[in-house]
C-alpha cells in the first residue's frame, strides 16, 4: 500500500506539467473549433475545418467581430474520447464560450453534451444527425441540414422527376438502399425509412456493409435479386468508388444516388473516370451551382484556392463556412457578448429568405435550435464534376437517367 | 500391499518400442534403483508413471489407485514426485521455486513458505532461498528439483539421474541425501548411471534394456547377471 | 441457377485476392515467427507507390510492378535489419509490440505525407470485363488471381527445389536445429520478410485497378491475412492459397445469402472454431509450430 | 526514522490525491485524472492474465460486455448500473468461459490472433444487431442525476469512483500475484510442463486468472460506459483505445510485475492526450507519429520498461532506509 501512494504522488505532478498549458487572454473573441483531423475521419474534419477558417480570415479582414479578432482554439476530435477531453479542455483551459465543429455525429454528441452541461454554446455546422439537436439542449444549435433533410431531397427527386421519367406512379417505385453501418449510414437510412414509408415508396432492400470492408460483391448480388428502380447509396469514404466500380464489375445497371459523404469527394470521380458520369449525389451546396442564388460562394472559393493551393474538395467546406458566418453574425449582433439570453433572442430572430447565403440556404431556427431553411440539393456527376441538377431553382444542367 | 504396481506397461513412439510390456511392483519404504544402457526407456518409464506420457497398453496402480489417464497435476496429487533429468528451475527465487510444488497442498502462502524453507533446510540450501536458481551450482540446482519434488509431500519419488554431471565431492554430498529421504517415509524410485552410488544405496535394482525389464534383484545378483553384463557390454554372438 | 456460379465465381477471384495479399505473412510468420501487425501497412504502401508512379509519370500499374517490387524487397530488408533484428532474442511478445509500432508509424507518416484522401488509379481496362452465358468476370481481378496461382506455384518450386528455400522451409520446421546445420539463419531472416514484402506489394499493386488507398486501409487486410495464414497452415504456401480461396467464397456467400454486415463475423468465428479443433491449419504440416504455442 | 519515511510519502501522497478534486475545478484536468485512473485499472486487469504468459488483446471485448450490458440494463429496464453490476459480471464470466476453450489449446502469438477475432466477432454483431444495442448510431445514457444512476453534473464524483476502482484493481492484480495462484501463474509461464508435473493444474489456472482478468475488465466498462454516457461498438470495441493501450502500458511499464503497469499507466495516458493536443494540431497524425516510435524504442532500449530503471532507485532507496531486502 505504501508504494501506491509513493506513486500517486509523483503522478500528480507530471499530470501537473502536461497539463496547465494556459493560453493568454487578450481582446479577442475565442471560439473552439472541433473537428477529427487525425484517425479515419481525418480527410473530412480537415476540409470541414477550411471552410470555417476562411468564413474567419475573411471576416478577420473585413474588422472581425464587435471590433474585435476572431481566435480559433483548436480541437482534434480523432475519438470519442479525444472529443470528449478536448471540449473540456478548450472549455477550462482556452476559456472558449462558444465551439462550432464536428462533421462526424458521434463526436458532436459527445462534445455537445459536454458542452451543454456547461452552459457553453455548441454550434453544429455538418454533422447531420437528426438526434443532435432532439435533446432539447437550449446551447445546441445546427445551421446544416439533418439526415431526415438529406432523405427529403432525394424523395422528392425520385417522386418528382424519376417517377415521371420512367412512366411510373410514385408507389410503384421500388428503392434499394446500400448503406455503411457506421452512425452515419445507420442515421440516413432510418430517415429515408421513414419518409419512404409517408410517400409510398417501396424500399425492396436495404443492406448495411461494415465500413472497413474491402469487397462489396455480396451487397451487388443482394441488390440484383432485388431489381430495385434506384439504389440509394450512403458511403464514408472509398467505399463508394468500390460500390460504382463493382455495380459495373457486376452488371448491376441501376442508377445509384448517393448521400453526401464518399460520393461528394472530387477522387469519386477522378478515380472511376467516365464511369462516374451520371451517378446522382444529394448533399450540401456543391460548387457547380446557379450562383444566382448563392452569394459569396465565388468569394469564398478565391479565398480557398489563394490559401490552399487547390479547388475545395468536397462541399462540406462551404457549408462550414455558410455556418461560421452566421455565427459571426449573431455575434455581431450581441456586440461579441456570449450572454446565452441576448445570444439566444438574436438567433431566434434571424430570418434570412433561402439564396441569400453562400450554400444557398435561408435561416431560420426553430426552439430546438435546427436550421429549418437548410436543404440539400441534387447533383449529377458529369464530365468529371458535380453539377447541382435539382431544384430547378438551382439547377445549372439537366439531370440525365444513365443505366 | 504394494505402493507401486505396474502390469504389462508398453509405450510404441510410431513403430519404435520405448517401453515393452513391462511388469514389477515396489513396497513402501524401499529404494530401488533403475539402470540400463542409455535409449533403454529409462525416462519413458518415468514419464509414464508421472502422466508427461500416456501408455499404450498396460495398468500402473498407485497404493491401489489406477493413474491411467490422469493428467500429470493429478498424479502429482496423488503422491506422484518427480526430478527432470534436466532441471528446469521457474525464474523466480529457490524459495518461491519450492514453494509453487508447497502451493498445490495448501492455500496458504505463508504455511507454504514455511514447509518450503523446511525443505530447503533438509536439503542445505536454506541460505540461498532468496538467490535466483540461475546463479548456483549444478548440484545446488540438482538439490532445488529434489526439494520441489518433496516440497509435493509425495509417497513415490521419482530422480532422474540427480547424481549426473557432479563431480567427486558433491556426489559423496549428496548420496547420503538418498538414504535420508527415505528415512523421512518416501519410497525412492530414482535413475542413476554411477555404479559405485547405485551399489551403495540401492536396495533392489530395475535393469531395463531396449525397453523391456531384462532382470531385477540385489545390486550383487544384478551385476553377476549375465544378460545384464550382455546387454552393457555386448558380445559376440546373441544367445540371451 | 447461374446466380450461384457468379456469387463463386466472385468469391473465388475474391479468394485468389486475399491468398496473394496473405503469402507474403506466411513467409514473415513462418520464417521469422514473428506476429507482423505492420503486414497490411505493406500491402498500403505498395499501393500508394503504384499510384505516384502512375500519377505523376503515367506508369501503367501492371508496368509500376517493375519499380515497386525492387523498392518493397529493399524496405522489407532494411524493416527486418534494422528494427526486428535487434530485437529478435526478445519474447514473442516484444517483437510482436515492435510491429505494432511500425504499424502506427507508417500509417501515421502516410497521413502526413499524402493527407487523409482516398486515392484511386483509372486505367482503360480496371472496368473491363468478360461476359458469357450471364456471368461476368472482370479482368483485373482474373489477373490477380492469376498472379496469385503463379506466385503460389513459383514460390512452392523455390522452396521446394533450391537450396536457399530448402534452407528456409528448416527454418520454419526449427530454427535451432537448422542454425546447427550451418544455415545462417540471420540472413534467411532478410530473405524471408524481403519475399513477404515483395509479394505483398504483388498483391497491393494488382489490386490498384479495381481497388483505391487510403492510410489506414492496411489494418483490415492484416486481420484477414493472420485468418488465412493460420487456415492455410505455416509455411504451407499451398495451404494459404486453398484458406484464401475458402475464404472469398465463405465470405461471398455469407454476405449473400446472410447479411452483408456480418460476412466478416462470419469467417473469423471460423477462423476460431479450426484454432481450437486443428491449430496447425487446414493443410499445415503440424510440426514445428509447438515452439510459437501450439500444443 | 528513516524506516517511516514509505508511509509519509505514501500518506502524503493518498492525501494530495483525496485533495484534487477540491483544488482542481477544471473538468478537463479530472478528466485526464480520471482517464489515468480507469487505464490504471485496465491495465491492473489486463495484467492479472499476463503472469500466467497470456497476451491477450481482446480485452476491449469484455470492457464493451460490461458497458453494454450494465447500460442495457439500466435504459431498457431502469436497473440502477449497481446492480447492473452483477449482470456486466455475469456475461463476461460467460465471456470468459467461451475465450478460455482457445485459451487452453494455444499459447503464445496463436491465444493472441484468437482473442483478436474473438473482438471482432463481439464488435461486428454489435453493431448489426441493431434494435438491441442501436448499433453504431449510439446508445445514449439519459441525463437524470444520481448516485443510484452514476450521472452526475461535476467531474469530482467520478474521479473518486475511478480512484477507487483503480486502488481496488492494482490491490487485487496484487492479491493475485502473491496468492497461490500467482506463483502457480508465474510457475506455468516460465515452464508449464515442469509446473504440472509438481501437480499445478495448468488449464485451470490460466481460465480462473482469464475469468478474475474479464469480470474485473467488465466492472471498469460498465462504469466508463456511465462515465462517458454514449455507447457505440466503434469507440468501446476499438482495438487501439481498449485492447491495445493496456498491453503498451504493461510493456512500457514494466511486464509481469504489480507495479510496471500502473506505472505504464501513469505515464502513457496524460502523455496520449498532452501529445495529440500539442503535436496532433500542429500536424495531423503527428502525434501518433512520436506514439509509435515512442513504443518501438522502449521494447529496443529498455525491454524492461520503466520499472527496470527505477529498480536501481528502489534497491538504493532500500540501503538508505536499512531495509533488509524482503523479497516482495
Amino acid at each position: 500500500m505504501k508504494k501506491l501512494a509513493m506513486l500517486a504522488a509523483a503522478c500528480i505532478c507530471l499530470m501537473q506539467i502536461s497539463v496547465t498549458g494556459v493560453f493568454a487572454e487578450e481582446k479577442t473573441i475565442q471560439i473552439g473549433a472541433l473537428y477529427p483531423i487525425s484517425g479515419n475521419l481525418a480527410l473530412m474534419g480537415e476540409e470541414s475545418w477550411r471552410g470555417a477558417e476562411i468564413a474567419r480570415i475573411l471576416r478577420n479582414r473585413q474588422g472581425g467581430v464587435a471590433g474585435k479578432q476572431i481566435v480559433f482554439r483548436q480541437g482534434d476530435a480523432s475519438t470519442n474520447s479525444a472529443a470528449r477531453s478536448e471540449t473540456e479542455r478548450m472549455i477550462e483551459q482556452d476559456k472558449v464560450k462558444a465551439i462550432l465543429g464536428t462533421y462526424a455525429s458521434s463526436r458532436c454528441m459527445v462534445a455537445s453534451e459536454v458542452a451543454a452541461r456547461k452552459d457553453i454554446f455548441y454550434f453544429e455546422l455538418g454533422a447531420i444527425a437528426n438526434a443532435i439537436t432532439q435533446r432539447g439542449y437550449k446551447t445546441v444549435w445546427r445551421t446544416c441540414p439533418t439526415s431526415l433533410d438529406f432523405c427529403r431531397g432525394q424523395v422528392n427527386f425520385i417522386i418528382n422527376w424519376l417517377a415521371p421519367t420512367l412512366g411510373k406512379k410514385a408507389n410503384e417505385i421500388k428503392v434499394g438502399i446500400a448503406h455503411e453501418d457506421g452512425e452515419y449510414g445507420t442515421s440516413v437510412a432510418n430517415s429515408f425509412a421513414t419518409l419512404a414509408k409517408k410517400t409510398g415508396l417501396q424500399i425492396v432492400s436495404v443492406e448495411a456493409y461494415s465500413n472497413t470492408s474491402n469487397d462489396l460483391s455480396s451487397v451487388i448480388f443482394r441488390l440484383r435479386k432485388a431489381a430495385p428502380d434506384i439504389v440509394v447509396a450512403v458511403s464514408s469514404s472509398q467505399d463508394a468508388i468500390l460500390l460504382s466500380r463493382q455495380a459495373n464489375e457486376l452488371g448491376l445497371n441501376i442508377p445509384i444516388m448517393g448521400t453526401g459523404g464518399g460520393h461528394s469527394f472530387q477522387s469519386f470521380a477522378d478515380g472511376l473516370g467516365p464511369q462516374a458520369n451520371g451517378v446522382l449525389n444529394v448533399d450540401f451546396t456543391q460548387y457547380h451551382v446557379n450562383t444566382k442564388y448563392t452569394p459569396g460562394l465565388e468569394e469564398f472559393v478565391k479565398l480557398y484556392q489563394e490559401t490552399f493551393k487547390h479547388f475545395p474538395r468536397a462541399g462540406s467546406s462551404l457549408a462550414n463556412f455558410m455556418g461560421a458566418n452566421v455565427i459571426f453574425n449573431i455575434l455581431e449582433k450581441t456586440g461579441g457578448s456570449f450572454d446565452p439570453e441576448k445570444i439566444r433572442k438574436v438567433a431566434m430572430a434571424m430570418d434570412i429568405q433561402p439564396g441569400h447565403t453562400a450554400t444557398g440556404w435561408g435561416v431560420k431556427f426553430d426552439k430546438e435550435g435546427q436550421n429549418v431553411r437548410a436543404e440539400c440539393l441534387v447533383t449529377q456527376w458529369r464530365d468529371g464534376k458535380l453539377v447541382t441538377v435539382w431544384p430547378k431553382k438551382f439547377a445549372v444542367m439537366e439531370p440525365i437517367l444513365v443505366k | 500391499m504394494a505402493l507401486l504396481t505396474v502390469k504389462n506397461l508398453t509405450k510404441k513412439f510410431g513403430g519404435l518400442v520405448a517401453v515393452h510390456d513391462m511388469t514389477f511392483d515396489i513396497e513402501p519404504g524401499e529404494i530401488v534403483g533403475l539402470i540400463g544402457p542409455n535409449g533403454a526407456g529409462k525416462t519413458t518409464l518415468f514419464n509414464l508413471i508421472s502422466g508427461i506420457v500416456h501408455a499404450d497398453q498396460g495398468s500402473l496402480m498407485l497404493a491401489g489407485k489406477s493413474l491411467i489417464g490422469m493428467r500429470p497435476c493429478h498424479r502429482s496429487r496423488a503422491g506422484i514426485g518427480r526430478t527432470f533429468q534436466v532441471v528446469r528451475p521457474f525464474d523466480m527465487n529457490v524459495l518461491e521455486n519450492v514453494m509453487v510444488p508447497a502451493l498445490t497442498r495448501t492455500r496458504d502462502t505463508s504455511k507454504a513458505r514455511k514447509a518450503a524453507m523446511e525443505v530447503l533446510e533438509m536439503m542445505g540450501l536454506a541460505e540461498f532461498a532468496t538467490r535466483s536458481p540461475g546463479n548456483l551450482t549444478l548440484a545446488q540446482r540438482k538439490r532445488i528439483e529434489v526439494a520441489r519434488a518433496l516440497a509435493t509431500q509425495p509417497k513415490l519419488l521419482l530422480l532422474d539421474e540427480v547424481l549426473a554431471g557432479l563431480n567427486p565431492t558433491e556426489v559423496a554430498e549428496n548420496l547420503p541425501l538418498i538414504r535420508q529421504l527415505r528415512d523421512t517415509g518416501v519410497t525412492i524410485l530414482f535413475i542413476e548411471h554411477l555404479m559405485d552410488a547405485m551399489m551403495a544405496v540401492a536396495e533392489r535394482v530395475l535393469v531395463m534394456d531396449q525397453g523391456a525389464l531384462i532382470c531385477c534383484g540385489t545390486p550383487r545378483e544384478v551385476t553377476s547377471d549375465e544378460c545384464v553384463i550382455k546387454a552393457y557390454l555386448g558380445e559376440e554372438d546373441p544367445q540371451c | 441457377m447461374d446466380f450461384y456460379i457468379q456469387v463463386l465465381i466472385s468469391g473465388l477471384l475474391l479468394g485468389g485476392i486475399y491468398a496473394l495479399i496473405s503469402i507474403g505473412l506466411n513467409l514473415i510468420f513462418g520464417v521469422v515467427r514473428i506476429l507482423n501487425f505492420a503486414h497490411g501497412e505493406l500491402v498500403m504502401l505498395a499501393m500508394y507507390g503504384t499510384f505516384w508512379l502512375y500519377k505523376l509519370y503515367d506508369l501503367d500499374p501492371y508496368l509500376s510492378l517493375v519499380v515497386v517490387l525492387p523498392a518493397m524487397f529493399l524496405f522489407g530488408v532494411v524493416l527486418q535489419r534494422f528494427i526486428l533484428q535487434p530485437v529478435l532474442t526478445t519474447s514473442g511478445v516484444m517483437k510482436m509490440f515492435t510491429t505494432v509500432g511500425i504499424s502506427i508509424l507508417m500509417q501515421n507518416l502516410a497521413l502526413i505525407l499524402w493527407k487523409g484522401d482516398f486515392r484511386a488509379v483509372q486505367t482503360f481496362y480496371s472496368m473491363s470485363t468478360i461476359k458469357f452465358s450471364g456471368l461476368i468476370i472482370s479482368i483485373p481481378r482474373l489477373v490477380a488471381f492469376g498472379a496469385a496461382l503463379l506466385s503460389i506455384i513459383l514460390l512452392y518450386l523455390f522452396l521446394k527445389y533450391t537450396y536457399v528455400g530448402k534452407a528456409l522451409r528448416a527454418i520454419v520446421e526449427d530454427h535451432a536445429t537448422a542454425r546447427l546445420m550451418g544455415i545462417t539463419v540471420e540472413r534467411h531472416y532478410l530473405l524471408a520478410f524481403g519475399l513477404g514484402a515483395l509479394f505483398s506489394a504483388l498483391g497491393g499493386t494488382l489490386m490498384m485497378p479495381f481497388s483505391s488507398v487510403y492510410p489506414t486501409i492496411g489494418g483490415p487486410f492484416t486481420a484477414l491475412a493472420f485468418v488465412i495464414v493460420v487456415l492455410g497452415g505455416l509455411g504451407s504456401m499451398g495451404g494459404t492459397f486453398l484458406a484464401g480461396l475458402f475464404i472469398g467464397v465463405i465470405e461471398a456467400f455469407a454476405g449473400t445469402f446472410v447479411s452483408p454486415g456480418l460476412k466478416e463475423a462470419i469467417y473469423f468465428v471460423i477462423f476460431l472454431l479450426v484454432l481450437m479443433v486443428r491449430p496447425q491449419g487446414l493443410f499445415g504440416m503440424g510440426r514445428g509450430t509447438e515452439e510459437i504455442g501450439l500444443k | 526514522m528513516k524506516k517511516y519515511t514509505l508511509w509519509i510519502a505514501g500518506g502524503l501522497g493518498a492525501l494530495l490525491l483525496l485533495l484534487v478534486p477540491l483544488y482542481f475545478k477544471s473538468t478537463f484536468v479530472l478528466h485526464i485524472y480520471t482517464l489515468t485512473f480507469f487505464y490504471i485499472g485496465l491495465t491492473a486487469a489486463w495484467n492479472i492474465m499476463a503472469y500466467g504468459g497470456n497476451l491477450s488483446l481482446g480485452h476491449a471485448s469484455f470492457f464493451a460486455i460490461g458497458a453494454y450490458v450494465g447500460a442495457l440494463l439500466y435504459v431498457k429496464l431502469g436497473i440502477s448500473p449497481w446492480i447492473g453490476l452483477t449482470g456486466a459480471v455475469a456475461a463476461s464470466f460467460v465471456g470468459g468461459m467461451i475465450l478460455s476453450m482457445p485459451l487452453i489449446r494455444l499459447r503464445g502469438p496463436f491465444f493472441t490472433l484468437a482473442t483478436i477475432a474473438f473482438t471482432e466477432v463481439l464488435r461486428l454483431i454489435a453493431i448489426d444487431w441493431r434494435d438491441l444495442t442501436h448499433g453504431s448510431a449510439g446508445l445514449n445514457i439519459p441525463f437524470d442525476l444520481g448516485w443510484l444512476n452514476l450521472t452526475f453534473k461535476s467531474g469530482a464524483p467520478f474521479y473518486y469512483i475511478a480512484l477507487a476502482l483503480a486502488v481496488g484493481s492494482v490491490w487485487l492484480s496484487r492479491w493475485v500475484r502473491y496468492s497461490a495462484l500467482g506463483y502457480h501463474l508465474r510457475a506455468a509461464a516460465s515452464d508449464d510442463q515442469a509446473a504440472e508435473a509438481l501437480g499445478v493444474d495448468f488449464n485451470l489456472v490460466q481460465i480462473t486468472a482469464l475469468l478474475i482478468s474479464a469480470t474485473l475488465t467488465a466492472v471498469l466498462g460498465l462504469f466508463y460506459a456511465f462515465y462517458s454516457y454514449v455507447l457505440e461498438p466503434a469507440t468501446l470495441f476499438s482495438f487501439e483505445l481498449f485492447s491495445l493501450q493496456p498491453a503498451l502500458n504493461a510493456i512500457i511499464g514494466g511486464m509481469g510485475t504489480v507495479w510496471g503497469p500502473v506505472i505504464g499507466a501513469v505515464f502513457m495516458t496524460p502523455l496520449g492526450e498532452f501529445l495529440r493536443f500539442y503535436l496532433g494540431t500542429i500536424q495531423q497524425g503527428l502525434n501518433y507519429v512520436v506514439y509509435g516510435i515512442i513504443l518501438i524504442m522502449t521494447v529496443r532500449f529498455f525491454p524492461g520498461g520503466i520499472l527496470s530503471l527505477l529498480t536501481p532507485l528502489g534497491v538504493r532507496f532500500k540501503r538508505w532506509i536499512g531495509d533488509t531486502g524482503d523479497n516482495q
